[in-house]
């Protein structure tokens, strides 16, 4: 029960991955994921620009994180895994979370090319987390292809509207092999508590903590909200029911001669 | 020759190679770079030795926030 | 932004209470207790049975913590007072959870009895909690009896349905000067985290952790959940939208010629 | 004379004061205790002096786990 | 089964009551509610104002309605008491829709001040409809202290956010003796729909009708919502599960021999 | 606003799609055919059972009903495309509801195979109707393979757990240039209410009809269902908020000299 | 007489009962409506006996959209 | 020569063709049928003259309720 989280053949102590996109400076950034107790942190791929200052590299890497490099903006599986190798080739990392969008106004996955892009990369051995929708058919088709996890969406990117479908996401955890990571829709500490205790392997959190009022907060708040979700799976919840269930005793109530008082 | 490097030409002398490029980015370090030409991704083993030509398109990517 | 939760002038480092009912030993409950970092245990009154083995007051007094008596299983006003009494005798304490409910299945409070034995008990000096319903006008005139703090339920006790109406919780603390403490239905970690985003004051779990296959564990769920739900609330969530906000950059995408590839 | 304790029927010697009922419940300890007397609470200062008389319903209530 | 509402020894063909506030004109309303199919619609009682043209009991009474006078605007017993009789006086009805109200932001009911006015009214000879909150001990009370109907309110009044507590109307609903009538919170066609699949009696719209784009074919959608969520109710619905239950035969599949096509 | 249904050229009276499988009898069938007010029924493609009575498509055409075949059961595009061919065969009508199954537990759609038929058929001049996810980017491409409309599933296939994720819903709406049915997962009549206030332009009942214990009751909810969702579509619904909104004038109050009563 | 009625005072002769008031209001019709005095509801058969004195309070409501 | 009809083999005398398939079905009616041989559609119009031959697997479908 207490196992670890295992992808890819790497143990995690913390549940949590850090998305480092949306901060407003590195340094609130750092601050943030040293918080939040994450090991491993996404990055983007984007053209070099030299008014940038400061490198996001080092400073995952001072914070004892593993970087892990996305394919955000493509909308090809062709583009998908050009930028999978490119960055295999920048970072000297076989891990790529996999995100291949249909729609730049809903950033939804494009299912068809997901799956054409995960299964090249697999086969040129990447370990390969594909972001999809909470579709437990293709989820199915990524794990059979090979994928290291699946990373099902809870609602769209940066929407901050949780969980919209909790009933495709434990179709999903029923029948998955690989780790089940609660992708993208994450709004609040208790959007990553349900997921945790729906039963997902870890969470993806992003906007959720780089937009926040106080990011610093909140990555410590998600860092808490996924370990009490986990507890709360293992620690195995009660059931709900219609009417009450006394937590007081029935038995030796006080019979008081009130009239009499 | 003309290069377009990241979308913009380039104006390199004949026979430069990817280092030249990367040095006219005037981009601090090398470190955490990778290099597409032509839609396909070049080693950083290979960055000394490929053959540019006038019209290649080149991608000079590395990593930032995202995700 | 960060003050402590302050009921009847004490200050309270923990924001959740602990309900003590429903272990299966009082072994377990003053583990799960201690895994709760609670600083204040219920406790309900009941006639002395000579089989009884344990001292419960000795374990919530070991343990550091406050005993906060109730008035459990009492359908009138004059029940309540008058067990509020034997409490105030029994235990030294001015402290009173206030409990008169209207109904043995669902275990739902009568309002207008708990007015009659608020404003009695608030008289005789009681710092009184009264276990409410989600009812925006009864908790204000709760709180304007001199009620110490309020404590509406989220649904019937034990049902661990969690809060069945967030609304009404949110209409009661826009309005409330005094503390708002989430009590009955809490069933799992993010029911706890929900009513701490909401803006409440604390939370009191009972059966959620008593009754959970393994409370200790449970136990140190809640703690996490709580203080996730308050550090959220504190730190600012993002808006919820219908549409994705990217959350790695739109600039810098690199546009690869892959017809050529 | 006869008292109703918790419910129950208790005999006990006339001139019996609350402590008599109290060792006669066969409780380890007073500790946490409180008692009611015909629905009124008699605070422990008056145990020993209150009069009880045939007839007086009594509860002796303590703290358990609830809530 | 198929028996009408009765109330007050009235028995209605239609379960729609109407509510006829916040129209932009008389001529409107009256094409609203002859849409309804409505047989009771409700009245305020307001100080007589020189300027105001057209009768509304002359419309109501010409589509074959009877009048609901309420006691809206009323903050204590005493004042909805005499509301009451100035409203019998004026209308020549025992019939009143009991307001009392706790708050003028939210206007909802004030529990105490409504169970001393029911029980005053009753007494006088009305039959008193309460709008009350989904409390189902205050509903159990209004009922014992001789109501002829309890109205629940799904949400504030015009709020227009439905049932908010569905589980708090089927509590109501399970115990009640006299008809349950969904006051308050209809904001359009399925929440009507809902509250009568839940076994409602009936349903009360204002707000929902007069305030749509378009009042006159919200009516009709109205009536025919609650008409469709009584016939839900009698027809008996499937049971909700996780996962599919086909509805075309696992029987007589054929099998292709596609290999060879 | 008050145009009809369009699907592939012809015009349609009802909103409502009527699926025949599920009933104990033809007859009772016939009944909640005759009540659905539907004007298309669709039907599975078996193997011939010699002992079977009675003739489905003679009831359906006794009805004034076209026959809309499908091809449940299939879970390659192969397999789905003969099936097409066949019921084109046997029932001489172009028309097809496509599904394209990945998992006969949960029988949701496969998207890919589901394109790769679609785009076939069109392609042979069938009229495709295809069953797919609430996925708008699998939607869309099915739109623009040339599909007379799309029917995303609310929820598994007598599942009856209604629209899950209605903001899915809402977004393939948004961008559809096709009719959107609601197919799949309507469990009873607000379910269906509710899709066509989402502004869907048709729904699919099925098992909710066929296996109500009352058929022919719940046929005509239905279908009362589906037009007082489109007219309060239509009526246009007042927003929702979180405070009340008086529906009895605030002019005009009486003030009652109460004390002096 | 000063009477308060609907809030606003009105002079009317001394000895005027609750037809004057309702005249004076000038208002189409008296059909629908109701008069409470000082807080007390005046039935229809009263209004004409009914002694009015100065400094009395009137409500004379009517039916209006509402609910 | 045997043909698999439905799942289950037939046998039929050589040369028959798809009428004798039906036919020897025993069902009331030719209406709502269609016909797959080896995975392919046969139109009604080819059902006297598309010669069988033993192994060919045919499928007989019809509509049932369903969807």
């Amino acid at each position: 029960m207490r196992e670890k989280l295992q992808i890819g053949g790497r143990v995690f102590q913390s549940r949590l991955i850090f998305g480092t996109g949306g901060f407003t400076s590195l340094h609130v950034m750092e601050l943030a994921l040293r918080e939040s107790g994450a090991e491993m942190a996404t990055v983007a791929m984007r053209r070099v620009d030299p008014r940038a200052k400061g490198s996001i590299l080092e400073v995952i890497e001072s914070a004892g994180c593993d970087v892990l490099p996305n394919t955000a903006g493509c909308f090809t599986a062709a583009d998908a895994c050009l930028t999978a190798q490119l960055a295999r080739e920048a970072l000297q990392t076989e891990w790529i979370k996999l995100e291949v969008i249909g729609d730049d106004r809903s950033l939804l996955p494009d299912g068809p090319e997901l799956l054409v892009a995960a299964e090249k990369l697999v086969d040129e051995g990447f370990i390969v987390l594909p972001y999809c929708n909470d579709d437990p058919i293709l989820a199915r088709r990524l794990e059979e292809l090979g994928c290291a996890a699946v990373m099902p969406l809870g609602s769209p990117i940066g929407s901050g509207t949780g969980i919209r479908n909790p009933l495709n996401i434990a179709m999903i955890l029923e029948r998955a092999g690989v780790p089940v990571i609660l992708d993208a829709g994450i709004g609040t500490a208790s959007d990553a508590t349900i997921a945790m205790e729906l039963g997902c392997d870890g969470v993806l959190a992003a906007s959720s903590i780089s937009k926040a009022k106080d990011p610093v907060r909140m990555a410590r708040s998600l860092r808490l909200a996924v370990e009490s979700g986990r507890l709360a799976y293992e620690g195995g919840r009660i059931p709900r029911r219609l009417y009450a269930d006394a937590s007081s005793p029935n038995e030796g109530l006080a019979e008081f001669d009130i009239d009499a008082s | 020759m003309i290069l377009i490097v990241n979308g913009s030409s380039m104006k390199l002398e004949d026979g430069s190679s990817i280092p030249q490029v990367i040095a006219a980015l005037d981009i601090p370090t090398t470190k955490g770079l990778a290099v597409a030409v032509d839609g396909t991704v070049i080693p950083r083993s290979e960055w000394d030795t490929l053959a540019l030509r006038s019209g290649m398109r080149l991608e000079v990517l590395r990593a930032v926030q995202g995700g």
